[in-house]
């Protein structure tokens, strides 16, 4: 499934690289991050439970560095293991300065396997665009608070049914 | 439960000349209801043993994927788990299970559990056995399987170019090819006056999906080397073929036991490796292993039916209608591994032209492997799909032509009058009457006011249509078509096997070597077994399920492709007659006089014309068994007796491909009348009439449940039952959730009829009937067809399942199926 | 009370009393089938869609594949072995039997619950009513047809 | 089929269970169970802890206001609405209730349950807005009402928050409602399905399974073609699934519309 948007922040574009390149900010940015460990500057894993509204679903995923073009491009893999779920992500964006802030197109090439996928297929996309919403609202804070900081964590929920 | 006193009046039609009150042909009582419908039943589910450990697999994630490690450790740590078993185990304890096909097939490589590679979503990785099953589904989650994903391919077509290749060691994803060609295809086609093409129709991936799902519970003996399995298979004969080879244990190794099976349908007959890995795992941990494969398992996992693609099909046909044959290249997936599916390759050549009068037949035939669930047979097995091909063609050559489908059918039908009819490759047509069937239903479905039904409908702005299903359901195999497929394999013929005996109180008890799953076995056994013993079906016990120990089964017994009438019933016929004539020689030699003035009336064998002269069969039970001082020496009985069924077959012409491949063939014709709703594609089905011919019934009851069940299941298919994947190889409809198989309100009204042409092959005359041939998603494609097309214009319905975006497809854009059809004229 | 992860439950099925400690997580059908021993109720799928182990809970029919064993402690269960009365048929039994309404027997426990449900409520239920009384059950033998009659004859 | 380990409360109060839930972040309320359960047998999402709200009586029950408006517990099932004198104040709400799966599920399945689940193919979510529905939520804090509009966020997730609970559901008076679907089979899952209404204020319509929540309009009149424009107007970008590709649930959207609204027109 490819998902592709664009977004503006109001920064200038070294801000943004250095948050987008910095895997302890990044991991703010991840719904549901339990934990995380940086094995170096090109990979790094974290461990989450992505809310999935009904319960969450655990999964360690593994990121790695692909490509980088200092400050305009950078393209990651990722790699989740869950139980009942692979996630195998590709996601690339590009930086550029328009108006005094800087643009991000970005896209990502999402492939989910296993029962979770087959069984949540219907309400795959939906879930994937709440969870793409919900980073990048966390990166846009993130980013307000590489320029100034204080900012918390978004927060979801659920009543059982 | 009400005792059968009463005397039936109708004739028994076994011997010539001979009428006698029979209990064949009445409706008895089932003998199987009255323990389930108390929930008393034993279904493979329910037997528990001490101390028994829970199965659960690790299944793949990935439809096509390299195992580089599986890391056991952590699932071991946890607290209840008594053990595992991986790939690596099963490729040094068991050879791989042999294959049916010639090369490149023959050379795949299919063990118990996933060596070295996944090759589809769901395919079993390890095993873990635990205290309780959830700890088991726990220590799944434990255990660390690294895989490299490889490229997959879930196309049949695709996969012929090879450019991902499933199994190395074949070298191919071919998993068998070869062309049928009788008769004289190439001059019909000159001769003919208009010659129609169809450029592609699909036979969609579905399958009967039984309420109870597969599984086990296996045994060791350490002592003896000896398993039992009280499991689910529906062909232990087989299934023992292919396992004591893979365990390298002789055949005896295996015993089979079951009791209640909730359905087959074909489903459960390639578990073969599921069970090899139960039976290893109770070896190794010397406890008995108990493995429930759940619904989700099941889908993803555990036999889907022939998905089939034909293409380029070439149709002679003569200005009046008639039809001189078809050609076609057809391209079967058998999913991930072939298993019994090569068989299918051959198994529809048993109804080569259908029930049409067709003499020139070429079939381009290619079975393929794909990164999908295995294929088995399931209900119309390999006959179905090309059943439909030959109803499509009628349908569509009619509509290209402007000629009404009834009279095109009753035009090209075998004739009543020709049967036994030889089919252009020998199979031999043993009796019918199409075309009155056809008149009976178009009867039933009130065809004569067809023009009131249409414009009733067209005022509530719905569109009418109707269709016709014809169909054989062709019984009991000639196992020697498998060597058209595969010169060396040494199948051929058939067999079942009844044992009968007559104990020291005088009750009757027969053993059988089929395994019903619901189709009265004990009823219509105990009506054969009391005709021939003049006693009554409730006096006759016979026994529940299969057992191997039972020593009444052999090589090809099992309950599968509508055979029991007459294979099953055979055998109990033999047996019953043995026991009969030696009951009438022990009570010729305590009365003094001759077998011949014996006869066995009213559960006694009496002298004939001397009723006082009578011996109850406690007598005869108590003499031979307990007091049987004074009979004379050179009697020889036994009151025990086995008998072996064996139909008259002949080894097939191998060049040709040409032989008898089938005994029987009844007959279903069905007629369908939808109403679609032209603005959203929703159709309904609102009348549906079903005939059927399987020559003398037995207990019509039972034949009349059959006729519902193949139509429900066929109606579903038709309708919404589709095993779709997405493009990862992930099963979208992998549970009742998103696989919607009918429910109460989903089914139409029914109505029945029948006629019985008796078979001059079999012993009863009676036919085989189970699997239906899929007359259903006919007559349904068939009357979608009629509602939305006229004389050469309109879409063309090309698949077996029209879900419902399928027919607002169809009208939206008729033109991407019409041009799949064109006409020639000379 | 507190969160707990087992629990000790009494309930009564077909008149018995049963207690038990069962795992919080443990499902009500795999309670009475593996627990109990009452092998009767069966499973055909794990979505809740088939209704093979459908049982009346204080009189209310439900599927025990959706309940937790826990959420049953203090309840009265009736399954298919309670209809009966020590092998003497119920009507509904019988008719079921009469009318060839069964072929494997599979999804025969939980349609006689649902039928003794319907007819608890409905007397004299029509066609539609009974179809709609069955539609929780699938049944992949019969389609439904000889089910209906049976039910429409124990009606009257 | 067989969960993973998990805790299990059954408080007797509305307090008891707010302090449970608020107690462990992966708490969940049990209502009816039959979409819970279901996702843990799938192992897709396991809670640690079951809050089951059965016990507690002051969630279950239906009262009809002399206003007519019909006040529904959050506990109360699909079937005490189907039999329930009182709901006939607004009869939509019963005929859609019995559409839904089957008798085992209606005796279990909860109003609450349906609406907190927000499963986009639900058959209340849609219906509850269109008919103008108010759901009140209680929490640590207190009790507040969010009209329906505003209570469904997105796919399982709406305004009752975690260590909150839906208690009620107040439905104001009408009869001019209609409800139109295209299920799988009788009584099946939707492909799509729209509530409409004419009853409160201007016509509403709410259109289900083509978004992670209904999709609300409110054309100027219940003419066809301008029912017809709104929904176009609406740019519908419905998920594909194995049922119904985007087109078609698009296409339907516009066709169960004007049903919907023909239905509710001819019972002002």
């Amino acid at each position: 499934m490819k998902v592709t948007g664009e977004r503006q922040f109001e920064a200038p574009r070294a801000t943004v690289w250095e948050v987008l390149n910095d895997p302890a900010q990044m991991a703010k940015t991840m719904p549901g991050v339990e934990s995380f460990d940086i094995q170096d500057d090109r990979h790094w894993r974290a461990h989450v439970k992505i809310p999935l509204g009904l319960g969450g679903l655990r999964m360690s995923i593994d990121f790695e560095k692909m490509e980088e073009r200092e400050p305009e491009f950078a393209k990651l893999h990722a790699k989740g293991n869950g139980v009942g779920a692979v996630l195998n992500m590709d996601t690339s964006f590009h930086l550029s300065e328009e108006g005094g802030g800087t643009k991000m197109n970005w896209e990502a090439d999402v492939h989910l396997l296993g029962p979770v996928a087959s069984m949540g297929q219907r309400v795959l996309q939906p879930i994937v665009n709440q969870q793409v919403a919900q980073v990048l609202g966390a990166l846009d804070k993130q980013v307000q608070e590489a320029k100034a900081p204080g900012a918390d964590a978004p927060t979801t929920s659920a009543q059982g049914s | 439960m009400t005792e059968t006193t009463v005397t039936p009046e109708r004739p028994l039609v076994v011997e010539e000349g001979e009428s006698k009150a029979g209990f064949i042909g009445q409706n008895i009582p089932r003998k199987e209801d009255k323990r389930l419908v108390q929930g008393e039943g034993v279904f493979f589910d329910d037997v528990k043993r001490h101390e028994m450990g829970f199965v659960h697999f690790v299944r793949s994630p990935y439809a096509h994927a390299r195992i580089k490690s599986v890391d056991v450790s952590k699932a071991l740590e946890l607290d209840g788990v008594y053990g595992t078993l991986t790939g690596d185990e099963v490729a040094i304890l068991t050879d791989p299970f042999f294959e049916l096909s010639t090369p490149p097939g023959a050379n795949i490589k299919d063990y118990a559990l996933a060596v070295g590679r996944v090759r589809h979503v769901g395919d079993p990785v390890a095993a873990v056995v635990a205290r309780t099953r959830e700890l088991a589904c726990d220590a799944t989650e434990l255990v660390e399987v690294e895989y490299e994903p490889l490229p997959h391919v879930l196309d049949g077509e695709e996969s012929l170019k090879d450019e991902v290749v499933l199994h190395e060691e074949a070298g191919s994803n071919t998993v068998w090819s070869g062309v049928f060609d009788w008769g004289d295809f190439d001059a019909a086609v000159e001769d003919a006056d208009h010659v129609v093409r169809i450029e592609r129709l699909h036979f969609d991936r579905f399958s009967s999906t039984p309420l109870e799902c597969s599984g086990c519970l296996v045994e060791f003996n350490r002592g003896t080397g000896q398993w039992t399995i009280h499991g689910t298979h529906q062909m232990p004969g087989v299934g023992a073929i292919w396992m004591a080879p893979a365990l390298r244990v002789g055949i005896d190794k295996l015993r089979f036991i079951s009791q209640d099976i909730g359905g087959g349908f074909g489903n459960k007959i390639t578990l073969h490796p599921q069970y090899t890995a139960c039976c290893l795992l109770a070896r190794k941990l010397n406890r008995p292993v108990q493995w429930t494969e759940w619904r989700t398992d099941q889908h993803t996992a555990n036999t889907h039916g022939n998905e089939r693609t034909f293409l380029d099909v070439t149709v002679p046909v003569k200005a009046d209608g008639t039809m001189l044959g078809f050609s076609v290249r057809a391209i079967d997936d058998c999913g991930a591994f072939p298993r019994y599916e090569p068989l299918g390759c051959i198994i529809w050549a048993q109804v080569t032209p259908g029930c049409y009068r067709w003499r020139n037949v070429r079939v381009d035939f290619t079975q393929v492997c794909t990164n999908k669930s295995p294929v088995a047979p399931n209900r119309g097995y390999s006959r179905m799909q090309h059943l439909w091909l030959t109803e499509r063609i009628v349908d569509i050559v009619a509509g290209e032509l402007g000629l009404d489908p009834i009279e095109v059918r009753k035009k090209n039908y075998v004739k009543h009058e020709e049967f036994p009819y030889e089919t252009p490759n020998g199979c031999v047509y043993d009796s019918g009457d199409y075309a009155r069937c056809l008149d009976i239903a178009l009867e039933l479905i009130g065809y004569d006011s067809l023009e009131e039904k249409r414009q009733d409908a067209e005022s509530r702005g719905k569109v009418f249509g109707i269709g016709i299903g014809s169909t054989l359901d062709s019984g009991t195999n000639n196992f020697g078509q498998s060597m058209i497929l595969n010169p060396e394999l040494q199948f051929s013929g058939n067999n079942e096997v009844a044992t009968a005996k007559l104990d020291i109180f005088g009750e009757v008890v027969v053993t059988l070597g089929t395994v019903p799953q619901g189709q009265g076995h004990e009823t219509t056994t105990a009506q054969v077994v009391a005709d021939i013993l003049g006693c009554t079906p409730d006096e006759i016990n016979v026994r529940a399920g299969h057992d191997t120990y039972w020593n009444s089964n052999a090589g090809l017994s099992g309950t599968y492709a509508s055979q029991f009438a007459v294979t099953g019933l055979g055998a109990v016929k033999g047996a019953a007659d043995k026991l009969a004539d030696e009951m009438k020689q022990l009570a010729a030699a305590v009365f003094g006089c001759g077998p011949d003035d014996i006869e066995l009336v009213a559960s006694q064998a009496r002298i004939k014309g001397n009723p006082e002269a009578a011996l109850p069969f406690m007598a005869l039970g108590a003499i031979l068994n307990a007091n049987n001082a004074g009979l004379p020496p050179e009697l020889d009985v036994t009151l025990n007796v086995r008998y072996v069924f064996r139909p008259e077959f002949e080894k097939p012409d191998l060049e040709r491909k040409f032989g008898n491949l089938t005994l029987t063939y009844a007959t279903q014709i069905h007629a369908c009348a939808v109403e679609i709703d032209p603005e959203t594609g929703v159709y309904e089905i609102v009348d549906y009439a079903a005939v059927d011919d399987c020559g003398n019934r037995i207990h019509p009851q039972i034949v009349e449940g059959q006729v519902h069940g193949a139509t429900a299941q066929a109606l579903g298919a038709a309708t919404h039952e589709i095993f779709t994947y997405d493009e990862e190889g992930n099963l979208l409809t992998p549970n009742f959730y998103d696989y919607h198989v009918p429910h109460a309100l989903d089914m139409p009204p029914m109505k029945t009829g029948y006629i019985e042409s008796t078979s001059p092959f079999t012993p009863l005359g009676a036919k085989g009937m189970g699997e239906g041939g899929g007359a259903g998603i006919h007559a349904v494609c068939a009357a979608l067809q009629n509602a939305l097309g006229k004389k050469g214009e309109g879409p063309i319905v090309w698949r077996s399942c029209n879900p419902y975006e399928g027919v607002w497809d169809l009208l939206q854009k008729p033109e991407e199926t019409r041009k799949l059809v064109s006409v020639e004229t000379r | 009370m507190e969160a707990v992860s087992s629990r000790t439950i009494t309930v009564e099925v077909n008149g018995v009393q049963y207690e038990r400690e069962v795992e919080a997580r443990r499902l009500l059908i795999h309670f009475i089938r593996d627990d109990l021993n009452l092998t009767g109720s069966h499973i055909g799928c794990d979505t809740g869609n088939c209704g093979a182990c459908s049982v009346l809970i204080d009189g209310v029919l439900v599927k025990s594949c959706m309940m937790l064993a826990v959420q049953a402690d203090g309840a009265k269960i009736e399954t298919v072995e309670g209809l009966a009365s020590d092998g003497e048929l119920n009507g509904l039994q019988q008719a079921f039997s009469d009318h060839h309404a069964l072929q494997c027997g599979y999804c025969t426990p939980g349609m006689l619950m649902s039928a003794t449900a319907l007819l608890r409520e409905n007397a004299s239920p029509s066609e539609e009513e009974i179809r709609k009384g069955i539609q929780g059950n699938i049944c992949r033998c019969t389609g439904y047809v000889n089910i209906v009659e049976a039910i429409k004859a124990a009606a009257q | 089929m067989l969960l993973r380990e998990v805790e299990y409360a059954r408080p007797a109060s509305v307090q008891e269970a707010l302090r449970l839930l608020g107690s462990h972040e992966g708490a969940r309320a049990l209502a009816g169970g039959q979409t819970l359960i279901n996702v843990m047998k799938a192992r897709a999402a396991s809670p640690d802890v079951l809050v089951d709200l059965a016990d507690i009586g002051e969630l279950r029950g239906i009262e009809l206001a002399s206003d007519g408006t019909v006040t529904i517990g959050a506990m109360t099932t699909y079937t005490d609405i189907v039999d329930s004198a009182e709901a006939r104040a607004r009869p939509i709400l019963g005929e859609v209730c019995k559409q839904i799966a089957d008798v085992q599920v209606r005796n279990r399945g909860t109003v609450g349950g349906n609406v907190c689940s927000n499963d986009p193919t639900n058959h209340l979510p849609p219906l509850l807005v269109a008919v103008g529905a108010t759901m009140t939520i209680l929490g640590q804090g207190g009790e507040r009402s969010v009209p329906a509009r505003e209570f469904f966020l997105g796919v399982y997730m709406t305004a009752a928050g975690p260590g909150e609970l839906l208690t009620k559901i107040s439905v104001p008076p009408g009869k001019g409602d209609g409800f139109a679907s295209v299920p799988i089979g009788r009584d099946g899952t939707c492909i799509v399905n729209v509530a409409a209404s004419l009853d409160s204020g201007a016509p509403t319509l709410a259109i289900g399974c083509v978004d992670a929540v209904p999709v609300v309009l409110t054309p100027d009149s219940a003419a066809e073609e301008t029912v017809r424009v709104a929904v176009r107007g609406a740019n519908l970008d419905p998920p594909s699934d194995v049922h119904a590709s985007a087109d078609y649930r698009r296409h339907l959207a516009e066709v169960l519309a004007l049903r919907a609204v023909a239905q509710a027109a001819g019972r002002t």
